[in-house]
Protein backbone atom coordinates (compact mmCIF):
# COMPACT_ATOMS: atom_id res chain seq x y z
CA UNK A 1 0.00 0.00 0.00
CA UNK A 2 1.82 3.16 -1.14
CA UNK A 3 1.56 5.70 1.06
CA UNK A 4 3.14 8.98 -1.01
CA UNK A 5 1.12 9.98 -4.48
CA UNK A 6 0.75 12.77 -6.95
CA UNK A 7 -2.21 12.84 -8.38
CA UNK A 8 -4.50 14.79 -10.84
CA UNK A 9 -7.47 13.30 -8.98
CA UNK A 10 -9.37 14.81 -6.08
CA UNK A 11 -7.12 13.88 -2.54
CA UNK A 12 -9.52 11.76 -0.24
CA UNK A 13 -8.28 12.56 3.48
CA UNK A 14 -9.69 9.69 4.69
CA UNK A 15 -7.40 7.58 2.11
CA UNK A 16 -4.76 9.57 3.85
CA UNK A 17 -5.85 8.31 7.60
CA UNK A 18 -6.53 4.80 5.99
CA UNK A 19 -3.17 4.49 5.08
CA UNK A 20 -1.66 5.30 8.74
CA UNK A 21 -4.26 3.89 10.97
CA UNK A 22 -2.84 0.62 12.97
CA UNK A 23 -3.29 -0.76 16.33
CA UNK A 24 -0.68 0.73 18.41
CA UNK A 25 -1.78 4.32 16.73
CA UNK A 26 -3.72 6.27 19.84
CA UNK A 27 -2.75 9.90 17.95
CA UNK A 28 -3.20 10.94 13.85
CA UNK A 29 -2.25 14.38 13.42
CA UNK A 30 -3.23 15.64 9.67
CA UNK A 31 -2.07 19.00 7.72
CA UNK A 32 -4.31 19.48 4.47
CA UNK A 33 -3.09 22.59 2.29
CA UNK A 34 -6.44 24.08 0.40
CA UNK A 35 -6.12 26.51 -2.32
CA UNK A 36 -7.24 29.83 -0.37
CA UNK A 37 -9.15 33.05 -2.75
CA UNK A 38 -8.32 35.63 -0.75
CA UNK A 39 -4.57 36.13 -0.08
CA UNK A 40 -3.79 40.63 1.34
CA UNK A 41 -6.89 41.28 -0.36
CA UNK A 42 -6.32 39.89 -3.78
CA UNK A 43 -8.26 37.49 -4.89
CA UNK A 44 -7.15 33.72 -6.77
CA UNK A 45 -9.39 32.51 -9.12
CA UNK A 46 -8.04 28.82 -9.29
CA UNK A 47 -4.25 27.43 -8.15
CA UNK A 48 -2.64 25.19 -10.56
CA UNK A 49 -0.04 22.58 -9.47
CA UNK A 50 2.72 21.41 -11.63
CA UNK A 51 4.81 18.30 -10.32
CA UNK A 52 7.85 16.59 -11.46
CA UNK A 53 6.14 13.27 -10.66
CA UNK A 54 8.84 10.60 -9.92
CA UNK A 55 11.31 12.75 -8.17
CA UNK A 56 8.30 14.43 -6.17
CA UNK A 57 7.30 10.86 -4.85
CA UNK A 58 11.22 10.11 -4.10
CA UNK A 59 10.98 13.31 -2.07
CA UNK A 60 8.11 12.33 0.49
CA UNK A 61 9.12 8.89 0.85
CA UNK A 62 12.41 10.78 1.97
CA UNK A 63 10.58 13.42 4.19
CA UNK A 64 8.95 9.95 5.55
CA UNK A 65 12.18 8.31 6.20
CA UNK A 66 13.49 11.68 8.34
CA UNK A 67 10.46 11.97 10.05
CA UNK A 68 10.81 7.59 10.90
CA UNK A 69 14.57 8.66 11.98
CA UNK A 70 13.21 11.40 14.62
CA UNK A 71 10.34 10.17 15.85
CA UNK A 72 10.78 6.37 15.56
CA UNK A 73 6.69 4.99 16.55
CA UNK A 74 5.60 7.78 13.65
CA UNK A 75 3.99 6.39 10.47
CA UNK A 76 3.47 8.96 7.52
CA UNK A 77 1.15 9.34 4.73
CA UNK A 78 1.82 12.24 2.22
CA UNK A 79 -0.45 12.96 -1.05
CA UNK A 80 -0.69 15.93 -3.33
CA UNK A 81 -2.73 17.35 -6.06
CA UNK A 82 -1.78 18.41 -9.72
CA UNK A 83 -3.24 20.13 -12.06
CA UNK A 84 -6.53 23.01 -11.62
CA UNK A 85 -7.77 23.26 -8.44
CA UNK A 86 -10.69 25.50 -7.46
CA UNK A 87 -10.97 27.41 -4.24
CA UNK A 88 -10.80 25.31 -1.28
CA UNK A 89 -9.67 22.32 -3.15
CA UNK A 90 -7.45 20.18 -1.39
CA UNK A 91 -3.54 20.54 -2.51
CA UNK A 92 -1.82 18.20 0.12
CA UNK A 93 -2.72 15.87 2.35
CA UNK A 94 -0.52 14.99 5.35
CA UNK A 95 -1.41 12.21 7.92
CA UNK A 96 0.83 11.08 10.80
CA UNK A 97 -0.12 8.45 13.50
CA UNK A 98 2.00 7.82 16.82
CA UNK A 99 1.16 5.79 19.47
CA UNK A 100 0.91 9.31 21.65
CA UNK A 101 -0.31 12.81 20.06
CA UNK A 102 3.18 14.40 20.62
CA UNK A 103 4.82 13.31 18.44
CA UNK A 104 2.18 13.14 15.44
CA UNK A 105 2.14 16.81 15.77
CA UNK A 106 5.20 17.41 15.39
CA UNK A 107 6.15 15.34 12.70
CA UNK A 108 3.21 16.48 10.64
CA UNK A 109 4.23 19.97 11.29
CA UNK A 110 7.94 18.91 10.23
CA UNK A 111 6.28 17.19 6.96
CA UNK A 112 4.72 20.19 5.40
CA UNK A 113 7.94 22.53 5.82
CA UNK A 114 9.40 19.81 4.45
CA UNK A 115 7.36 19.78 1.49
CA UNK A 116 7.50 23.46 0.93
CA UNK A 117 11.86 23.35 0.91
CA UNK A 118 12.49 19.81 -0.87
CA UNK A 119 9.51 18.42 -3.16
CA UNK A 120 9.71 19.36 -6.84
CA UNK A 121 5.77 20.71 -7.29
CA UNK A 122 5.21 24.16 -8.44
CA UNK A 123 1.97 26.26 -8.13
CA UNK A 124 0.68 28.95 -10.24
CA UNK A 125 -1.79 31.65 -9.27
CA UNK A 126 -4.44 32.65 -11.25
CA UNK A 127 -5.80 36.11 -10.05
CA UNK A 128 -8.27 38.07 -11.74
CA UNK A 129 -5.37 40.24 -13.81
CA UNK A 130 -2.75 37.49 -14.38
CA UNK A 131 -1.16 34.73 -13.39
CA UNK A 132 2.20 33.66 -11.80
CA UNK A 133 4.42 30.86 -10.93
CA UNK A 134 4.77 31.20 -7.20
CA UNK A 135 8.44 30.30 -5.91
CA UNK A 136 10.24 30.19 -2.59
CA UNK A 137 7.36 29.90 -0.27
CA UNK A 138 9.84 29.37 2.51
CA UNK A 139 11.36 32.59 2.28
CA UNK A 140 8.26 34.59 1.16
CA UNK A 141 10.13 35.82 -2.14
CA UNK A 142 9.25 35.21 -5.39
CA UNK A 143 12.31 33.32 -7.71
CA UNK A 144 11.67 36.04 -9.79
CA UNK A 145 12.97 38.66 -7.90
CA UNK A 146 11.97 41.90 -10.38
CA UNK A 147 8.19 40.89 -10.07
CA UNK A 148 5.70 43.47 -8.52
CA UNK A 149 3.52 40.30 -6.79
CA UNK A 150 6.48 38.88 -5.36
CA UNK A 151 5.34 38.30 -1.96
CA UNK A 152 1.55 37.12 -2.79
CA UNK A 153 2.41 33.55 -2.42
CA UNK A 154 3.69 32.95 1.24
CA UNK A 155 3.05 30.51 3.44
CA UNK A 156 0.17 28.46 3.03
CA UNK B 1 21.73 12.01 -25.44
CA UNK B 2 21.00 13.66 -22.34
CA UNK B 3 17.81 14.64 -21.31
CA UNK B 4 16.94 18.15 -19.73
CA UNK B 5 13.77 18.67 -18.34
CA UNK B 6 12.37 22.34 -17.63
CA UNK B 7 9.29 22.84 -14.93
CA UNK B 8 7.17 25.68 -13.98
CA UNK B 9 8.89 29.41 -15.38
CA UNK B 10 11.62 27.87 -16.98
CA UNK B 11 8.94 25.33 -19.18
CA UNK B 12 6.64 28.48 -20.24
CA UNK B 13 10.16 30.54 -21.29
CA UNK B 14 11.43 27.77 -23.38
CA UNK B 15 8.18 26.83 -25.08
CA UNK B 16 8.92 23.29 -24.39
CA UNK B 17 9.00 20.97 -21.33
CA UNK B 18 12.02 18.84 -22.64
CA UNK B 19 15.27 19.33 -24.46
CA UNK B 20 17.22 16.54 -25.78
CA UNK B 21 21.12 17.04 -25.88
CA UNK B 22 23.47 15.19 -27.98
CA UNK B 23 26.41 15.32 -25.56
CA UNK B 24 28.50 12.67 -23.33
CA UNK B 25 31.15 13.24 -20.40
CA UNK B 26 29.86 17.43 -20.02
CA UNK B 27 28.97 18.96 -16.51
CA UNK B 28 26.27 20.62 -15.98
CA UNK B 29 27.40 23.97 -15.93
CA UNK B 30 28.82 23.22 -19.33
CA UNK B 31 25.68 22.02 -20.47
CA UNK B 32 24.18 25.06 -19.39
CA UNK B 33 26.65 27.30 -21.14
CA UNK B 34 26.97 25.27 -24.63
CA UNK B 35 23.24 24.08 -25.14
CA UNK B 36 20.93 26.34 -23.08
CA UNK B 37 21.84 30.09 -23.91
CA UNK B 38 19.19 30.35 -26.86
CA UNK B 39 16.53 29.61 -24.58
CA UNK B 40 16.81 33.14 -22.67
CA UNK B 41 16.57 31.48 -19.55
CA UNK B 42 19.94 32.56 -17.24
CA UNK B 43 18.33 34.53 -14.95
CA UNK B 44 15.61 31.38 -14.06
CA UNK B 45 18.72 28.56 -14.13
CA UNK B 46 20.73 30.59 -12.15
CA UNK B 47 18.19 30.32 -9.37
CA UNK B 48 16.89 26.40 -9.72
CA UNK B 49 18.67 23.93 -8.38
CA UNK B 50 19.64 20.74 -10.56
CA UNK B 51 18.37 16.91 -10.23
CA UNK B 52 20.51 14.35 -11.84
CA UNK B 53 17.85 11.50 -12.24
CA UNK B 54 15.82 12.26 -10.01
CA UNK B 55 18.58 13.13 -7.15
CA UNK B 56 19.24 16.49 -5.89
CA UNK B 57 22.85 17.32 -7.58
CA UNK B 58 25.29 19.98 -8.14
CA UNK B 59 26.59 22.03 -11.20
CA UNK B 60 30.03 20.27 -11.49
CA UNK B 61 28.06 17.15 -11.84
CA UNK B 62 29.26 15.38 -15.11
CA UNK B 63 26.63 13.94 -16.93
CA UNK B 64 26.69 10.77 -19.26
CA UNK B 65 24.80 9.85 -22.09
CA UNK B 66 21.16 8.51 -20.91
CA UNK B 67 21.46 10.70 -17.68
CA UNK B 68 18.39 13.18 -17.76
CA UNK B 69 19.23 16.60 -15.84
CA UNK B 70 16.05 18.47 -14.15
CA UNK B 71 16.43 22.30 -13.46
CA UNK B 72 14.17 22.83 -10.12
CA UNK B 73 12.70 26.26 -9.92
CA UNK B 74 11.99 27.15 -5.93
CA UNK B 75 9.44 24.84 -5.29
CA UNK B 76 5.94 26.29 -4.10
CA UNK B 77 3.97 22.58 -2.68
CA UNK B 78 2.25 22.63 0.14
CA UNK C 1 -24.16 24.14 11.09
CA UNK C 2 -23.26 22.72 14.32
CA UNK C 3 -19.74 22.69 14.95
CA UNK C 4 -19.35 21.02 18.39
CA UNK C 5 -20.92 17.42 19.21
CA UNK C 6 -21.00 14.67 21.19
CA UNK C 7 -22.26 11.26 19.21
CA UNK C 8 -22.83 7.86 19.78
CA UNK C 9 -22.30 7.01 16.18
CA UNK C 10 -18.94 6.86 14.38
CA UNK C 11 -17.26 10.10 13.73
CA UNK C 12 -17.08 11.23 10.04
CA UNK C 13 -13.78 13.07 9.91
CA UNK C 14 -14.43 14.69 6.44
CA UNK C 15 -17.66 16.40 7.85
CA UNK C 16 -15.25 17.95 10.82
CA UNK C 17 -13.21 19.36 8.23
CA UNK C 18 -16.03 20.43 5.60
CA UNK C 19 -17.60 22.81 8.89
CA UNK C 20 -14.35 24.67 9.04
CA UNK C 21 -13.37 25.20 5.13
CA UNK C 22 -13.87 28.61 3.63
CA UNK C 23 -12.51 30.74 1.14
CA UNK C 24 -10.54 32.76 3.50
CA UNK C 25 -8.73 29.31 4.72
CA UNK C 26 -5.33 27.89 3.36
CA UNK C 27 -4.27 25.19 5.83
CA UNK C 28 -6.49 22.83 7.97
CA UNK C 29 -4.43 21.48 10.83
CA UNK C 30 -7.04 18.30 12.44
CA UNK C 31 -6.02 15.93 15.39
CA UNK C 32 -7.88 12.79 15.75
CA UNK C 33 -7.90 10.46 19.04
CA UNK C 34 -8.04 7.00 18.14
CA UNK C 35 -8.55 3.42 20.43
CA UNK C 36 -5.25 2.51 20.80
CA UNK C 37 -4.70 -1.59 21.50
CA UNK C 38 -1.28 -1.41 23.56
CA UNK C 39 -0.11 1.27 26.22
CA UNK C 40 3.16 -0.40 27.40
CA UNK C 41 2.33 -3.66 26.37
CA UNK C 42 -0.96 -4.20 28.14
CA UNK C 43 -3.61 -5.40 25.60
CA UNK C 44 -6.89 -2.95 25.30
CA UNK C 45 -9.79 -5.08 23.97
CA UNK C 46 -12.23 -1.90 23.21
CA UNK C 47 -12.77 1.33 25.28
CA UNK C 48 -16.05 3.15 26.67
CA UNK C 49 -16.42 7.08 27.00
CA UNK C 50 -19.46 8.55 28.70
CA UNK C 51 -20.43 12.19 28.88
CA UNK C 52 -21.92 14.40 30.56
CA UNK C 53 -23.60 15.81 27.48
CA UNK C 54 -24.87 19.41 27.59
CA UNK C 55 -22.24 20.56 29.59
CA UNK C 56 -19.49 19.00 27.48
CA UNK C 57 -21.03 20.74 24.10
CA UNK C 58 -20.83 23.83 26.41
CA UNK C 59 -17.22 23.13 27.17
CA UNK C 60 -16.41 22.63 23.31
CA UNK C 61 -17.71 25.17 22.24
CA UNK C 62 -16.02 27.14 25.53
CA UNK C 63 -12.49 25.88 23.56
CA UNK C 64 -13.56 27.19 20.26
CA UNK C 65 -14.02 30.28 21.86
CA UNK C 66 -10.73 30.41 23.70
CA UNK C 67 -9.46 29.59 20.35
CA UNK C 68 -11.00 32.10 18.62
CA UNK C 69 -9.24 34.60 21.23
CA UNK C 70 -5.87 33.44 20.74
CA UNK C 71 -6.09 33.24 17.35
CA UNK C 72 -8.34 35.32 15.54
CA UNK C 73 -8.58 34.14 12.06
CA UNK C 74 -9.42 30.28 12.92
CA UNK C 75 -12.45 28.41 12.84
CA UNK C 76 -12.62 25.31 15.09
CA UNK C 77 -15.04 22.02 14.82
CA UNK C 78 -14.73 19.35 17.55
CA UNK C 79 -16.96 15.99 17.58
CA UNK C 80 -16.49 13.08 20.71
CA UNK C 81 -17.54 10.13 20.89
CA UNK C 82 -19.54 7.71 23.30
CA UNK C 83 -20.27 4.58 23.58
CA UNK C 84 -18.08 1.50 22.91
CA UNK C 85 -15.16 1.76 20.93
CA UNK C 86 -13.30 -0.70 19.14
CA UNK C 87 -9.98 -0.43 18.25
CA UNK C 88 -8.62 2.09 16.19
CA UNK C 89 -12.18 3.87 16.16
CA UNK C 90 -12.40 7.70 16.69
CA UNK C 91 -12.81 9.00 19.80
CA UNK C 92 -11.98 12.26 18.90
CA UNK C 93 -11.93 14.91 16.04
CA UNK C 94 -10.76 18.45 15.77
CA UNK C 95 -10.43 20.25 12.81
CA UNK C 96 -8.86 24.20 12.72
CA UNK C 97 -9.08 26.15 9.62
CA UNK C 98 -6.63 29.42 9.37
CA UNK C 99 -5.73 31.39 6.63
CA UNK C 100 -2.09 30.39 7.31
CA UNK C 101 -0.27 26.95 9.13
CA UNK C 102 1.28 28.55 11.81
CA UNK C 103 -2.27 29.11 13.83
CA UNK C 104 -4.27 26.24 12.87
CA UNK C 105 -1.22 23.72 14.13
CA UNK C 106 -1.27 25.46 17.06
CA UNK C 107 -5.20 25.67 18.06
CA UNK C 108 -5.85 22.35 16.87
CA UNK C 109 -2.79 21.11 19.72
CA UNK C 110 -4.50 23.35 22.14
CA UNK C 111 -7.71 22.47 21.19
CA UNK C 112 -6.71 18.34 22.41
CA UNK C 113 -4.99 19.90 25.84
CA UNK C 114 -8.03 21.61 26.86
CA UNK C 115 -10.31 18.40 26.28
CA UNK C 116 -7.95 16.73 27.99
CA UNK C 117 -8.34 19.13 31.16
CA UNK C 118 -12.50 20.58 30.82
CA UNK C 119 -14.81 18.58 29.30
CA UNK C 120 -16.97 15.89 31.10
CA UNK C 121 -15.83 13.04 29.38
CA UNK C 122 -14.76 10.03 31.17
CA UNK C 123 -13.00 6.71 29.20
CA UNK C 124 -13.37 3.28 30.80
CA UNK C 125 -10.82 1.08 29.84
CA UNK C 126 -11.59 -2.99 29.24
CA UNK C 127 -8.91 -4.81 29.20
CA UNK C 128 -8.17 -8.59 29.08
CA UNK C 129 -8.00 -8.58 32.95
CA UNK C 130 -10.04 -6.38 33.84
CA UNK C 131 -11.63 -2.82 33.39
CA UNK C 132 -11.31 0.65 35.24
CA UNK C 133 -12.40 4.65 34.55
CA UNK C 134 -9.50 6.34 33.75
CA UNK C 135 -8.93 9.99 35.29
CA UNK C 136 -6.40 12.97 35.08
CA UNK C 137 -4.66 11.98 31.81
CA UNK C 138 -2.79 15.53 31.97
CA UNK C 139 -0.97 14.14 35.23
CA UNK C 140 -0.92 10.90 34.08
CA UNK C 141 -2.18 9.62 37.63
CA UNK C 142 -5.76 7.79 37.86
CA UNK C 143 -8.11 9.72 39.95
CA UNK C 144 -8.31 6.56 42.14
CA UNK C 145 -4.99 6.53 44.01
CA UNK C 146 -4.55 3.41 45.28
CA UNK C 147 -5.21 1.30 41.96
CA UNK C 148 -1.64 -0.39 41.05
CA UNK C 149 -3.07 0.44 37.17
CA UNK C 150 -2.92 4.31 37.85
CA UNK C 151 -0.14 4.71 34.85
CA UNK C 152 -2.13 3.29 31.96
CA UNK C 153 -4.33 5.56 30.94
CA UNK C 154 -2.17 8.24 29.88
CA UNK C 155 -1.57 11.07 27.25
CA UNK C 156 -3.22 9.68 23.95
CA UNK D 1 -35.74 18.93 44.70
CA UNK D 2 -32.21 19.24 43.26
CA UNK D 3 -30.90 17.23 41.08
CA UNK D 4 -27.43 15.35 41.87
CA UNK D 5 -25.70 13.38 38.86
CA UNK D 6 -22.88 10.97 38.92
CA UNK D 7 -20.68 9.85 36.50
CA UNK D 8 -18.09 7.35 35.54
CA UNK D 9 -16.77 5.81 38.76
CA UNK D 10 -19.22 7.49 41.14
CA UNK D 11 -21.67 6.25 39.24
CA UNK D 12 -20.71 2.85 39.59
CA UNK D 13 -19.88 3.49 43.42
CA UNK D 14 -23.18 4.64 43.94
CA UNK D 15 -25.39 2.63 41.60
CA UNK D 16 -27.35 5.55 39.98
CA UNK D 17 -26.81 8.09 37.77
CA UNK D 18 -28.91 10.29 39.61
CA UNK D 19 -29.91 11.49 42.89
CA UNK D 20 -33.18 13.49 44.23
CA UNK D 21 -32.79 15.31 46.89
CA UNK D 22 -35.34 17.16 48.44
CA UNK D 23 -33.89 20.52 49.81
CA UNK D 24 -33.51 24.07 49.24
CA UNK D 25 -30.93 26.98 49.83
CA UNK D 26 -27.87 24.28 50.73
CA UNK D 27 -24.34 24.25 49.93
CA UNK D 28 -22.74 21.65 47.68
CA UNK D 29 -20.59 20.82 50.70
CA UNK D 30 -23.77 20.45 53.18
CA UNK D 31 -25.66 18.52 50.38
CA UNK D 32 -22.70 15.87 50.07
CA UNK D 33 -22.24 15.68 53.90
CA UNK D 34 -26.24 15.20 54.91
CA UNK D 35 -27.21 13.36 51.60
CA UNK D 36 -24.77 11.64 49.73
CA UNK D 37 -22.69 10.24 52.69
CA UNK D 38 -24.19 6.73 52.46
CA UNK D 39 -23.59 6.00 48.53
CA UNK D 40 -19.62 5.56 49.88
CA UNK D 41 -18.01 7.45 47.69
CA UNK D 42 -16.60 10.27 49.58
CA UNK D 43 -12.73 9.43 48.27
CA UNK D 44 -14.24 10.05 45.07
CA UNK D 45 -16.63 13.26 45.62
CA UNK D 46 -13.00 14.82 47.33
CA UNK D 47 -11.53 14.34 44.00
CA UNK D 48 -14.10 15.58 41.52
CA UNK D 49 -14.91 19.11 40.37
CA UNK D 50 -18.64 20.08 40.37
CA UNK D 51 -20.84 21.94 37.89
CA UNK D 52 -24.38 23.78 38.78
CA UNK D 53 -26.50 24.12 36.09
CA UNK D 54 -23.55 22.52 33.45
CA UNK D 55 -21.35 25.40 35.02
CA UNK D 56 -18.18 24.87 36.40
CA UNK D 57 -18.49 25.74 40.26
CA UNK D 58 -17.19 26.03 43.69
CA UNK D 59 -18.09 23.70 46.94
CA UNK D 60 -19.56 26.87 49.00
CA UNK D 61 -22.53 27.69 46.06
CA UNK D 62 -25.45 27.38 47.53
CA UNK D 63 -28.07 25.24 45.79
CA UNK D 64 -31.64 26.06 45.11
CA UNK D 65 -34.83 23.70 44.74
CA UNK D 66 -34.50 22.94 40.55
CA UNK D 67 -30.76 23.45 40.60
CA UNK D 68 -28.84 20.08 39.17
CA UNK D 69 -25.25 19.84 40.81
CA UNK D 70 -23.12 17.38 38.74
CA UNK D 71 -20.03 15.41 40.14
CA UNK D 72 -17.03 15.73 37.59
CA UNK D 73 -14.61 13.09 38.34
CA UNK D 74 -11.05 13.95 36.56
CA UNK D 75 -12.12 13.81 32.89
CA UNK D 76 -10.39 11.41 30.40
CA UNK D 77 -12.06 12.18 27.20
CA UNK D 78 -9.61 12.99 23.81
Amino acid sequence: MERYWITPQPISIDECINKVVRPEAGAISTFIGIAREFTRGKRTLYLEYEAYIPMAVKQLERIGDEIGTKWPDTLVSIAHRTGRLNISEVAVAIAVSSPHRDQAFKASRYAIERIKEIVPIWKKEHWEDGTKWIGDQKETISYVENNKSAKEGQSD
Amino acid sequence: MIKVLLFAELQERAGKSEVMVEADSISVQELKEKYLLKYDMADLLAQAMLAVNEEYSEEDTVLKSGDTVAFIPPVSGG
